[in-house]
């Protein structure tokens, strides 16, 4: 603890002033601020894009919007959400801030590569929003040829946005996996790295190893548009199934690109605020490799019903049970974590809750989806869209928003409101719950996904989705106006607030200075070892001292 | 010329603790973006390999149309350029900038041979109209209806590796500047190592788009 | 985080050149061979022998040029993660052309439609034009075996 | 599986089996909706078995004062990680199983089943009758289908991939362009069940709906009967309304002046309609004709082009029917145009 002193306040906010400065910096730490915020403003209209999608919803036949416009949006919402919101997410602005504190580095391996990688990210969704201004796309994110081939729009500006913000993402993970392997501070052994520089390693491994048969995938429909090459067009000769194990194969293990660091984050929320020392360690560290290994095999579960062969289809209805096993391990082992804990509830862990309750039931309805009979009723219709949306918004970024809030005093040295945070989390919890629960049933029913109006006898429940949808939304603005208040006006924070026993909370100060570490950091024992001498925690407001 | 002054140090960035840790970390980054181009191509290799499966007859007429002879005269150049790459790392080692210079020219050369080569095959290929797609206007191969998948596939696989030598033209011209600057010495030649692992991917591509497209007896 | 102090390099241990000679000329004799292959019809081996001398090169320009065998064993297990997913890419999508024929009923390899072939279909249904690349099935092949219905 | 089905019965009271699934119209149905309530009960298991622990435990050990420490640090227990990585295993080993079987058995079609084509476009549904040689088509077409017989569709697509889904017969398949796919089932329900698009395949795609209609045989036998008779006879403007809708004309073309995805029929007969090309038209019976036909020829200026052919799919007597309809829409205008 020794280690930190009081700086005469500076730190790496502070140290360089200027617009320039952050627009040439190379600090992983502000870097990773940058990507913070680009990634909340395309979150917010990527957000408005979905509540537009839910009031046409409101009544069977709506009018709001006309169709053409509607399939717009729904693309839109999932092609800004996916590409620009959630592959980049939690590992590129918190795994950029927290991954080199983490493990006692003083920065990432490449600084430059990194801030190129994040111009690489402006520059590619600059390109995406010329195309939604200059011709919004109606193919669906997903592209399926052949009606990507034919699409109006402005596709191919779509799709070379996609594919510079592929190598963003290569080169942020090609960045982390070196960083890991070569800048671990002395004594920073692999088995005590923290459980959140495990999950970043493994989103990092998919990272480098999907993105570029998605580049690949996106050139050869650009190719197809302009050249009529016909590897995907079954007009000249060529195969649409085709696309879609190219398609798949990067974008399944993009769904673990996504989910893999939420559930690094709650590795990290979980022992911190029960002051316990993590349940099997090593069976977590283990899974996290294993979820993205198997994560490469799995991807024709989204293929069942497209007229890929019976074969196929059962091998990877088998795959696809066996990538169930380490997310269920996860599960359980952050259970028996919080088993005899002293269990703050603190809003960072508030949203780690919700992540346990609403991950539980997105893995389990993917039990159902996983089942071959099964599916082939439930696929394409709103049990799916549920299913990804626990996982992706109650599993992700319930664990983004819960990381935010947690290491929100480290990046910006300020306390956020807990009574805000509190009430944030309640609304985005309730919303949610609201919004995607009754889509199971719809799905159930046989409500197919992406219709712009629907059978009459859906009506309530899609007003009762909608209506969730606003409360949401409403949820998100509260946590959005915390935010915003704690950088104004949040009282300061010290150096460890939640008594973190990781690199970035005992060895350096709130913020840290630009090097990270006065003194290089030298580990000694694993990373989770909550000592005994007494002191008194940072729990939520209202406890007795 | 041969001695190295004392410029040529090796620049060791301050969140690296040893020159070692910063030359492995540069391998080992350049070995993962190394996978990501294996992958790139990758996906071409899939196509090929699905529609080789699907039409093979067709594949085997069409490739006809190309001259192996050409391929295996740029398979050389490719070749002997890897040889040039590994010769002048080995000068860097051996402290001998003038041998460093000759085998960085040498690969630029092949490099430009080969593009050549490339270009007589390309404009061989457009006067005929064996072109992908919509643009195939070959009349007098047989099965005209799927020949075109062919083509489409020989000028992405060639083209993608093409532009991947041009880009590591232009890299070896960087090298040979900062060569000539005295930028390297047997203290620190890492860019050369790095540049040359790129080349050698590229050669190694080649090798298999070889007998791939050329020689489908 | 960009300032640079000049240090002595990592003392390298270079190789003798002859060893690159030796690979290099190794390389050419290959690359003769698969030429001189290609000239023999294996049937379906063809593309297996061509392929398997692809890879020895590869692996000699790995091994050898970019210096796999005397670097951390971690980049070599770097690159193979990279060809088994390559592998399986290549696998998944193979293996579903090859089976879709096999357990599909026999309409499924049949040319895309259009009027004059559906025509055809119906006054030929024993001789139907197949899609390129496939075999016409064996009537009793068309029957999977599968839990029996009826 | 029968057995199971009648315990199930038993626990599950019968109104709420059928209320989380469509009412269940076919053998494929009675199986799958078992599999699905064995996943629902087993699955809310699982969920409770997390979820209330999670609570007890969060009530329990929630920390009361700032110095509450945890009252244990024990970070591992070998047979309980043992276990809940073992027993998934077991459990998801049951599921693939039970569920790759009945996948089976929706995939092989009996051999006597009752063969239609299908034909999926933008954006509606054709399906052909090849035995029985009559043909039904059209946005919200009636496919009507004997009960207790296997039916067999062989589909396919004449431009991008659409999806036929029926929710009561629990089955779907992409219907895919330069291929065929196949599905099958058997209906135990009289009655009319929708059919749906589940595949994302552009404007109209909340649209392409038709119905599947179970009868007896005899009143089969009677449709089929019907249909065959029915073009003959009427009239040629009602012949051309009915194609109207049955072609899926409606889905573009308004009769009543309104502008949807292309031109409106009313009063359109005999004008000059300018095209995409530059040039103009005048709209008559062989403008009509070849725009049915060989729609990409032409197109009027402002309009996206995407109507499809229906070459193959109208006779000479529906081209007429369809040309005397939009005369009859024009009013008496149409006497010089003809």
């Amino acid at each position: 603890m020794s280690a930190i002193s009081a700086h005469a306040g500076t730190n790496y906010l502070n140290e360089k002033k200027g617009i320039w400065s952050w627009a040439s910096t190379l600090d992983h730490k502000r870097i990773g601020v940058m990507y913070l915020f680009s990634i909340f403003f395309f979150f917010l209209i990527g957000g408005i894009f979905a509540l537009l999608l839910r009031t046409q919803l409101l009544s069977p036949a709506g009018s709001l919007i006309d169709a053409k416009t509607y399939n717009q949006l729904f693309t839109l919402h999932g092609a800004v959400m996916v590409f620009l919101v959630i592959v980049p997410g939690i590992a590129a602005s918190l795994g950029n801030f927290v991954l080199p504190l983490q493990l006692g580095a003083k920065d990432v391996a490449f600084p430059r590569l990194n801030l190129m990688s994040y111009y690489i990210y402006v520059t590619g969704s600059i390109f995406a929003v010329c195309s939604i201004i200059f011709g919004a796309i109606d193919t669906g994110w997903t592209f399926y040829a052949p009606y990507s081939i034919s699409a109006q729009g402005k596709v191919t500006l779509m799709l070379t946005a996609i594919f510079i913000l592929g190598f963003s993402s290569i080169f942020t993970g090609l960045n982390f996996i070196t960083t890991v392997h070569k800048l671990r501070a002395p004594g920073m052994t692999w088995f005590r790295m923290p459980l959140f520089v495990w999950g970043i390693y493994a989103t990092s491994i998919l990272q480098v190893m999907a993105t570029p048969v998605l580049a690949i995938t996106l050139a050869l429909i650009v190719v197809e548009r302009t050249l009529s090459v016909g590897i995907f067009n079954p007009a000249l000769g060529g195969d649409a199934v085709l696309f879609q194990h190219f398609f798949w194969f990067y974008s399944h293990p993009a769904v673990y690109i996504m989910i893999l660091p939420g559930m690094a984050v709650i590795s990290e929320l979980v022992t911190t605020f029960s002051q316990k020392k993590i349940f099997g360690y090593k069976m977590i560290a283990y899974s996290s490799i294993a979820i993205a290994l198997i994560s490469f095999l799995v991807w024709g579960h989204h293929m069942f019903t497209s007229g890929q062969s019976p074969l196929v289809n059962m091998l990877f209805s088998a795959l696809t049970f066996l990538v169930a096993i380490p997310s269920g391990i996860k599960i359980f082992n952050w259970l028996a974590t919080l088993f005899k804990g002293s269990i703050s509830l603190a809003t960072p862990m508030l949203y780690c809750l919700s992540f346990l309750f609403l991950f539980t039931i997105g893995g389990l309805t993917g039990v159902f989806l996983g089942t071959l009979s099964v599916d082939i009723h439930l696929h394409d219709t709103y049990f799916v869209v549920a299913h990804f949306h626990y996982v992706m918004v109650g599993g992700t970024f319930m664990a983004f928003i819960g990381g935010v809030y947690y290491w929100w005093p480290k990046m910006f040295g300020k306390m956020y409101s807990e009574k805000l945070g509190i009430l944030g989390a309640l609304l985005v919890f309730l919303g949610f719950n609201m919004t995607f629960f009754v889509q199971f049933y719809m799905g159930s029913q046989g409500m197919p996904r992406r219709y712009y109006n629907y059978l009459e006898q859906f009506q309530t429940l899609h007003q009762v989705s909608t209506f969730g949808s606003y409360l949401l939304g409403v949820g998100f603005l509260v946590v959005l106006i915390n935010w915003i208040h704690a950088l104004v006006k949040g009282a300061p924070a010290p150096a460890n607030p939640f008594h973190a026993t990781t690199l970035e909370w005992t060895h350096t100060q709130s913020p840290p200075i630009t090097h990270n570490f006065e003194v290089q950091p030298v580990v000694h024992h694993e990373p989770y070892e909550y000592g005994d001498e007494p002191h008194s925690i940072h729990g939520f407001q209202g406890l007795k001292a | 010329m041969a001695n190295i002054n004392g410029s040529a140090l090796f620049p060791l960035a301050d969140h690296y603790a040893t020159p070692e840790q910063q030359v492995d970390s540069g391998k080992l980054g350049m070995w993962l973006f190394l996978t990501t181009e294996i992958l790139l191509f990758g996906g071409l290799f899939v196509s090929y390999a699905c529609f080789n499966y699907l039409h093979m007859d067709v594949f085997k007429e069409a490739h006809k149309y190309l001259d192996w002879r050409l391929g295996a005269v740029n398979t050389v150049v490719l070749l002997f350029s890897s040889l040039t790459v590994v010769l002048a790392i080995h000068a860097a080692q051996k402290q001998k900038k003038y041998l460093i210079v000759i085998n960085i020219a040498l690969t630029i050369a092949c490099g430009i041979a080969f593009m050549a080569v490339k270009y007589v095959e390309y404009s061989h290929k457009f006067h005929a109209g064996l072109l992908p797609g919509s643009y195939f206007t070959n009349a007098t191969i047989a099965n005209p209806d799927q020949a075109h998948i062919y083509f489409g596939i020989y000028f992405l696989m060639t083209g993608l590796h093409g532009f991947h030598v041009l880009i590591g033209i232009g890299i070896f011209v960087w090298l040979l500047l900062r060569t000539i600057k005295n930028d390297f010495s047997s203290q620190y030649y890492a860019p050369l190592e790095l540049g040359g692992l790129y080349w050698h991917l590229v050669d190694v591509i080649w090798i298999f788009l070889f007998p791939l497209l050329y020689l489908i007896s | 985080m960009s300032n640079v102090a000049k240090v002595l390099g990592p003392k390298p241990h270079p190789h003798s050149v002859w060893l690159y000679w030796g690979v290099f000329l190794t390389l050419i004799v290959l690359t003769i061979l698969t030429v001189m292959v290609a000239q023999h019809d294996f049937g379906e081996l063809n593309i297996v022998v061509a392929l398997l001398i692809a890879s020895f090169k590869a692996a000699l320009v790995a091994g050898f040029f970019m210096h796999l065998l005397f670097d951390s064993k971690f980049l070599s297990v770097v690159l193979c993660t990279s060809l088994v997913l390559l592998a399986l890419f290549l696998l998944f999508p193979i293996l579903d052309f090859s089976s879709r024929a096999d357990l599909d009923s026999a309409e499924a390899n049949f040319l895309p439609r259009d009027q004059e072939v559906y025509k055809y279909e119906l006054e030929h249904p024993d001789q139907l034009p197949l899609r390129p690349g496939l075999q016409q099935p064996q009537k009793d092949e068309l029957i999977f075996i599968g839990p029996g219905h009826h | 599986m029968e057995n199971l089905n009648e315990l199930l019965k038993m626990i599950v009271p019968r109104e709420w089996l059928f209320s989380v699934m469509p009412l269940p119209s076919s053998t494929h149905a009675n199986d799958l909706d078992l599999l699905y309530w064995f996943l629902i009960i087993t699955c809310g298991i699982l969920f409770l078995l997390v979820v209330v622990p999670l609570f007890l435990i969060v009530v329990r050990y929630r920390r009361k004062t700032v110095h509450q420490r945890a009252e244990s640090q024990k970070d591992h227990n070998f047979w309980m990680e043992s276990l809940w990585t073992f027993l998934p295993f077991v459990y998801l080993a049951i599921l693939f199983m039970w569920g790759f079987l009945q996948y089976l058995g929706m995939y092989v079609a009996p051999h006597d089943a009752l063969e239609l084509r299908v034909i999926g476009q933008k954006w509606q549904w054709s399906v052909d009758y090849p035995k029985e040689e009559i043909s039904v088509a059209g946005v919200g077409a009636t496919i009507a289908i004997p009960i207790n017989r296997p039916v067999r569709l062989v589909m396919s697509s004449q431009d991008v991939i659409h999806s036929f889904f029926i929710p009561n017969m629990r089955v779907k398949q992409d219907v895919v362009p330069g291929r065929y796919t196949t599905l099958w089932f058997e209906p135990n329900q009289l009655g009319e069940f929708p059919v749906l698009c589940a595949e994302y395949c552009g404007d109209l795609h909340s649209n392409m709906l038709a119905k599947v209609q179970v009868m007896t045989d005899d009143a089969y036998k009677n449709w089929v009967e019907e249909q065959k008779s029915q073009n003959q006879n009427v009239p040629l403007p009602e012949l051309g309304e009915k194609l109207y809708t049955k072609l899926g004309c409606v889905a573009c073309h308004s009769t009543d002046g309104s502008i949807k995805l292309a031109p409106s029929f009313k009063g359109i007969y005999g004008k000059m309609e300018e095209l995409t090309s530059g040039a103009s038209m005048k709209i008559d019976d062989n403008y009509i004709r070849n725009k049915l036909l060989t729609p990409t020829k032409h197109t009027a200026k402002g309009y996206p082009q995407i109507m499809p052919s229906f070459q193959g799919r109208v006779s000479e007597r529906d081209i007429s029917g369809i040309v005397e309809f939009i005369k009859s829409l024009s009013g008496k205008q149409a006497i010089e145009g003809g």
